[in-house]
């Protein structure tokens, strides 16, 4: 038996540094310090693995060595006119690196799990820009903090506990107000101070309506979205008299009506704060490395998500170039999938496309994904069996740690993406040899 | 005048920003399929894509025809400043992007982006066009500076949005956030509006001769205008609710909305 | 082993080792300046009626880390007009103002340069800064952890544990595999914690006990406790704001009595932005006389010029408070990111133009500060990259330093009120290529104390431009256009040894190392459960995931200081 | 009776992926329909009651469970995953983004229509797995 301490947790955006696990034969035993969705990981990981590289042929999955199953992959995304490679928020920034590197060679769109998740953030930050903090700050500083249609206690299980409600700060020692917009009572809605449950796909007005009442504006309507004006004015009032406010969103801004002017009318909304008092907004990212990819993709290309190689330059332009949309226009003729599930969770015509698509899948499980492949390269659990580094939903970096073997012979997302790589190229030069 | 024949359904996003006037000008028919088009991550010449075939013409001015569906085909006619393109089917995204002068007409849909950012020149479109109609590119604020888009059918969201100067007419329906942060310019929608037109509007004036859903709360009752002019001698006859917005910008657009049209709005009435 | 190298026949501008214009040869070998190669073997450069100089040196440059990823997010808009493809040795990238680091890496090094400093490092995000510095090629760079709003600092300072604060900066300057002493706003950056600011040296900061004078004071006496080659690197109070000149004299006074052996002891940077004169924008006028009167008669200072070209770009500083504002006078979009314990990050993208008054002095004002300057080791070429433009505008600068014809060409094209406000035109003074090369290598070199760079002495690291101009055939001052041109595109860059660049077009993309501090002290903060447990009351992060790990630099070169506590 | 479908992520879904998405437990925690108490009495059906969930996208068979959430009736609310993927709202409007929440959708009771497991579904809905 032994512990480790300091470990990074690989689930949510919260990225929480300070578990201690406690590892038997090379295998967690015990969590210390996690939350729920943390322990299922750390506990249940190990269980419906793939420990053989699997190939297609005729319908049917057969055990293959990587070399083999590299190869084919190679040979598919070689032949590829328009490849897309998906995925990426549940692995490490390395590997990322790496996929980035394979979509340039093969000239192909890269595109991550925020085109399903914070996507529309992007978009509107790029239209506003965003005033933030990191999640330190909000734990000194504020005095009111809003969820706005995002439920942590269920999604990001420790970030009220580290950083917002039930934490102490250095400026901030008494009790948070805790304001929660959402369409229904959720478990986070229920600790609120002040819950407003809006109709579904009317955040946009709502937004507008207290922009413009903490501007001393008048409004015409004697309600919004179900909530009386009064109300919208009390809330308004209570932003503008809080010393210093945070207000973090959730995908119950960005996957409903409106999506990417949600978010630029919250964050013109604390934009506009900032001329009264303090204020700062953030996005609730849901997968633990998802910002990384995002950061990563940004430094080597420019763009965040939604990254296109195939003129030889990046281009980026969601809704052109993002997974859902080449999908659903039946565009790719090939797809490689990394730390990723697509097939559970895009809407099924984009899944559909993907499946017909020859696919490669690199990934631990025999996700509904997998089922579906061509070529199956299993890989470790970054964060577990291999390390790397992430990035928290505040932009601060973190590293995660290989804790314990992984089974014999896998390779980690990283290494598999390399292997890829240098095949790619060594095919291509042959083809240049020999056109 | 310069013909174009599709060689197949295309699978691939096609790249070909060479299909415009003022690339063609000047060009013999040799040096014109010799041009460089993408077809997914492949380099390709114009003339694999295209049959490529020169008729007579009565105009000095370079004439583009496009015969069969370029749906998957970008960025026709971006940039140009003059001539023409008509395109006797679809057309992909990007269609005129950033023109500066001549015209486009397409006899079919259009994608999104279609006159994305133009500074000049009309646009017209016998069918629907998509998403963006005339906004910007990502990040930029600036949109139609200038020109005249004519859109028969319907189109998408964010129609005109940062429109600058110019004029967007919709014969058909328009979506959510026609004339988004618009500063100035016309946008006319002669049918059936979604919700939050002008959201951010600054200034300029959007016209909904049909049904709107619904008038963002940031946007208050000016008063009642029996027609309103969208250019020159054309007019929309009203009656019309005039509202002023976007308040949450402290916008002083013009948003007109057709009075009978829009029953649910005559609680404003009292307002006035 | 590597090739060796030869330079025949150049005109060689060495100013650190008093080198003029000399025609002489530059042998290589490993890496290294030295005395001779074997000449039959050696790879042959022919530089004859060619410039040879040092590799370009950029004292401060935002070209890596949090913020300008911020920037470059916040901005596909500077991106999709400025792509640069895949070749069969680059990668491809994008940006006009905040471009992709590889794309980075190749423009600095199609320009001759070979060294960068990023000046803006919040401590917690190292980590980032370091893997996009990886990911610039083609230069060695390093990197300013952001200090002067550090709660440690502000706490063990306004106790006067000086001592203490020294080792606290020895460990985070170690542990974050920084270069130098960063301060931007100090005191004003904790006050925006709450959305206030600073606004003057002796005001006090709001929650600590400590004033902006007592921040700069302490850490320049922390830098020489700690023996650390840069002088600390400075970001006035009241930057951007007219009148702020006065600011800048007093920071520059009020360590004047810290300074020793006329050696300098702080660095005022892109001082452009903090010599405004003037209440308000209207009344602006420039305070370059002052600044440099000042800084002609004392040598405890060195400068650079954050000079403004007319051009769209993306504005980012530490300085949070003066970015909101800019942010309100603007109206365009704006990025903040507070860092926890640290400091903060403003962003807005900004557009100079010349029919603007304002923007026009702030022109005028940078080359009036470097041209009345009369000592060019202490005023350097920046544009403060991307703040007042990006850096790909350096050889539009030289021309405009070397040429008074350059000068008015543009003068012209300005505002009017400003060119009869402007002291441009009383200026007279056309630098030649050796004060260039001490404003773009050697005085830079030296004010970061780089032993090997900036100078092609033997023990040198090889790190060389060739530049297509004949010194003895042409007249820079009339022939402005083609300084600008040659300067755009060396005709080779040697990186380590190697020829990397040849007229502008990348034969290899090298890495570069990562150049970084570790200071020894020979009584180490004690760290244990207590102190740990503080950090991560000031912090969310655990102790011992807060450092950057030598490994997780692609190539790590530390340089040994002994401190002197 | 016509419904507006939003899904989310719910702490089983969230707990039980990280052990396979083969697994029964994630099934069930995923191909679920949480209803307001209210609609479910209009409806006539009981906790545990099978119902078609329709859209103009598709339809699926889930297990409707009683929201202990609070009102909110007109509402339905499914986790994220596979089954009711194939009758969400695909379009991105151009910004990428699929339709999770807010769609329109119609939902009767089908108590002797079973819910699919996840190699049922897949089969069903992806012709590469009949070839």
């Amino acid at each position: 038996m032994r512990t480790v301490k300091h470990v990074t947790c690989p689930v949510c955006g919260c990225l929480c540094d300070d578990l201690e696990l406690t590892i038997k034969d090379e295998k967690v035993v015990k969590v210390k310090n996690g939350c729920a969705l943390c322990k299922a990981k750390f506990l249940g990981y190990s269980k419906h693995r793939v420990l053989k590289p699997l190939v297609r042929k005729n319908g049917r999955f057969f055990e293959v060595s990587y070399e083999e199953a590299v190869s084919r992959a190679a040979e598919i995304l070689t032949e590829a006119n328009y490849p897309l490679l998906y995925g990426w928020s549940m692995t490490s920034c390395e590997a990322v690196s790496a996929g980035i590197e394979l979509a340039e060679e093969i000239g192909g769109v890269i595109d991550t799990t925020s085109t399903l998740c914070h996507g529309p953030s992007t978009l509107g930050i790029q239209d506003v820009g965003i005033s933030s903090a990191t999640l330190g700050q909000v734990r000194h500083r504020a005095d009111l903090i809003v969820y706005w249609g995002s439920n942590p206690l269920i999604a990001h299980p420790r970030h009220m506990e580290r950083y917002t409600i039930f934490r102490k700060g250095r400026f901030q020692k008494e009790k948070r107000k805790l304001i929660v917009v959402d369409v229904r009572k959720t478990e986070t809605a229920e600790t609120a101070d002040i819950f407003l449950q809006i109709k579904p796909n009317m955040d946009y007005e709502v937004l507008q309506a207290l922009r413009a009442l903490i501007r001393d504006q008048e409004l015409d309507v004697d309600e919004v979205a179900g909530i009386p004006t009064e109300r919208l004015e009390e809330i308004a009032d209570t932003m503008v008299e809080c010393r210093f406010g945070a207000l973090f969103f959730g995908s119950g801004l960005t996957m409903t009506r409106g999506k990417n002017r949600n978010i630029d009318a919250v964050l013109s909304l604390v934009s506009d704060l900032n001329k009264l008092t303090k204020f700062i907004a953030m996005p609730m990212r849901g997968h633990f490395n998802v910002t990384g990819a995002d950061m990563i993709l940004t430094w080597q290309t420019g763009y965040p998500y939604a990254v296109d190689f195939s003129l030889g330059y990046p281009r980026y332009n969601p809704g052109e170039t993002s997974a859902v949309d080449i999908l659903l226009r039946e565009e790719s003729d090939a797809a490689l999938v990394v730390a990723s599930d697509p097939v559970a969770s895009l809407p099924r015509k984009a899944a559909e496309h993907l499946a017909e698509n020859p696919l490669i899948v690199v990934d631990p499980h025999m996700s509904a994904t997998a089922r579906m492949a061509d070529v199956v390269l299993p890989s470790t659990f970054v964060g577990i069996e291999s390390g790397g580094t992430a990035y928290r939903m505040d932009h601060v970096p973190l590293p995660l740690k290989k804790i314990v073997e992984p089974p014999e012979g896998i390779l980690s997302d990283e290494e598999i993406l390399r292997i890829i790589l240098s095949e790619v190229k060594r095919k291509k030069a042959e083809q240049m040899e020999n056109p | 005048m310069m013909n174009l024949y599709p060689t197949k359904k295309f699978r691939f996003p096609i790249t070909a920003e060479c299909i415009s006037p003022d690339v063609f000008q000047d060009k013999k028919i040799e040096e014109i399929r010799r041009l460089t088009v993408w077809e997914g991550n492949k380099q390709r010449i114009l003339g694999e894509l295209f049959k490529v075939k020169e008729s007579e013409s009565e105009t000095k001015m370079v004439v583009i025809n496009i015969h069969g569906d370029v749906s998957r085909v970008r960025r026709i006619g971006a940039y140009m400043t003059s001539g023409q393109i008509v395109i006797y089917g679809n057309a992909g995204m990007h269609l005129g992007e950033e023109m500066e002068g001549g015209e486009i007409i397409v006899r079919g849909n259009v994608g999104c982006w279609a006159g994305s950012m133009m500074k000049g020149g009309k646009i017209e479109i016998y069918g629907n066009a998509g998403n963006y109609l005339g906004a910007p590119y990502r990040g930029v604020n600036k949109g139609m500076r200038g020109g005249e888009i004519v859109v028969h059918g319907n189109v998408g969201n964010e129609a005109g949005a940062y429109m600058r100067r110019g004029v967007i007419k919709v014969y058909g329906n328009a979506g959510q956030f026609a004339g988004l942060r618009m500063q100035n310019g016309t946008i006319y929608v002669q049918k059936d509006c979604e919700a939050r037109v002008g959201a951010c509007m600054k200034d300029g004036k959007i016209i909904v001769s049909g049904f709107l859903e619904s008038v963002l709360p940031t946007f208050t009752i000016e008063g009642l205008k029996e027609k309103v002019k969208i250019e020159n001698d054309e007019t929309a006859e009203g009656p019309f609710y005039l509202f002023l917005g976007d308040t949450a910008e402290d916008g002083k657009g013009k948003l007109y909305v057709s009075k009978t049209k829009n029953p649910h709005l005559n609680r404003y009435e009292k307002l006035l | 082993m590597k090739m060796e190298l030869i330079i025949r026949n150049g005109f060689v501008f060495d100013p650190i080792n008093g080198v003029k214009g000399e025609k002489m040869d530059i042998a290589v070998r490993d890496g290294k300046i030295v005395e001779r190669v074997n000449e039959r073997k050696a790879l042959e450069i022919d530089a004859s009626g060619m410039l040879v100089m040092p590799g370009g040196v950029d004292i401060h440059c935002h070209i890596a880390g949090s913020e300008v990823n911020a920037g470059r997010l916040l901005r596909p808009e500077d991106h999709f007009k400025y792509s640069e493809r895949k070749t069969a040795t680059t990668r491809s990238g994008s940006g006009h103002s905040v471009p992709s680091t590889f794309t980075t890496g190749y423009r600095y090094s199609r320009m001759g340069y070979t060294t960068i400093m990023n000046p803006a490092m919040p401590p917690l995000m190292a980590k980032h800064t370091h893997k996009e510095l990886n990911d610039t090629p083609m230069v060695d760079k390093g990197s300013f952890p952001l200090l002067g709003d550090w709660w440690f600092v502000l706490e063990h300072l306004s106790n006067g544990r000086i001592e203490e604060c020294a080792r606290y900066v020895a460990w985070l300057m170690t542990s974050t595999k920084g270069y130098a002493v960063k301060i931007v706003n100090p005191g004003g950056v904790e006050a925006w914690g709450f959305g206030h600011n600073v606004h003057s040296l002796d005001e006090q900061v709001p929650n600590f006990n400590i004033t902006p004078r007592e921040i700069i004071r302490g850490l320049c006496k922390v830098n020489k406790l700690l023996n650390l080659p840069h002088t600390i690197h400075v970001h006035t109070n009241n930057l951007g704001k007219p009148g702020n000149y006065t600011t800048t004299l007093e920071t520059m006074k009020c360590v004047e009595d810290l300074a020793a052996d006329d050696k300098p002891v702080i660095h005022i940077t892109h001082c452009q932005f903090s010599a405004f004169k003037g209440s308000d924008w209207k009344t602006l006028r420039s305070g370059a006389e002052e600044i440099a009167r000042y800084v002609n008669n004392h040598s405890h200072v060195t400068l650079d010029m954050g000079q403004v070209v007319f051009t769209d770009t993306t504005t980012m500083t530490a300085d949070a408070p003066f970015q909101y504002t800019l942010h309100e006078l603007t109206g365009s979009k704006w990025t903040n990111q507070d860092v926890e314990t640290e400091t903060s990050v403003g962003i807005v993208p900004f557009r100079y133009r010349r029919k603007s008054y304002v923007h026009a002095m702030q022109w005028s004002i940078g080359l009036e500060l470097a041209l009345l300057i009369k000592d060019p080791w202490k005023i350097f070429l920046t544009t403060d990259h991307p703040n007042a433009g990006p850096f790909t505008a350096y050889p539009r600068i030289i021309s405009w330093l070397m040429s008074r014809r350059a000068r008015e060409a543009t003068m012209k094209k300005i505002n009017r009120r400003a060119q009869s406000k402007s002291l441009l035109p009383s200026i007279t003074r056309e630098l030649d290529f050796y004060e260039i090369a001490v404003m773009t290598r050697a005085g830079q070199a030296k004010a970061l104390g780089l032993k090997d760079k900036g100078h092609l002495g033997v023990g040198a690291d090889a790190d060389i431009a060739v530049y297509k101009i004949n010194p003895e055939e042409l007249d820079p001052s009339r022939d402005y256009k083609i300084v600008r041109k040659a300067f755009r595109r060396a005709a080779y860059t040697v990186k380590g040894g190697e020829i990397v660049a040849r007229n502008g077009e990348i034969l290899k993309h090298v890495k570069g190392a990562t150049l970084w501090l570790k200071v020894k002290t020979s009584q180490q903060t004690k760290v244990n459960e207590d102190l740990k447990r503080r950090f991560r009351d000031y912090w969310t992060v655990e102790y011992e995931n807060y450092p950057v790990s030598e490994n997780s630099l692609d190539i790590s070169h530390p340089i040994n200081v002994e401190a002197k506590i | 009776m016509k419904v507006i479908l939003v899904t989310g992520r719910t702490v089983k879904q969230g707990f039980w992926k990280e052990y396979g998405k083969f697994s029964k437990a994630y099934m069930e925690s995923v191909s679920v329909c949480y209803m307001d108490a209210r609609d479910m009495e209009r409806l006539g059906i009981k906790d545990g009651t099978n119902v078609q969930v329709s859209t103009k996208h598709g339809s699926t068979i889930l297990k409707a469970l009683k929201s202990t959430r609070g009102k909110h009736s007109g509402i339905i609310f499914v986790p994220y995953g596979p089954w009711i993927n194939g009758v969400v709202d695909p379009e991105t409007d151009s910004v990428g983004m699929p339709s999770f929440k807010g769609t329109q959708a119609e939902v009767e009771p089908a108590p002797e229509k079973p819910v699919l497991s996840l190699e049922e579904l897949l089969k069903k809905q992806f012709r590469k797995l009949n070839r």
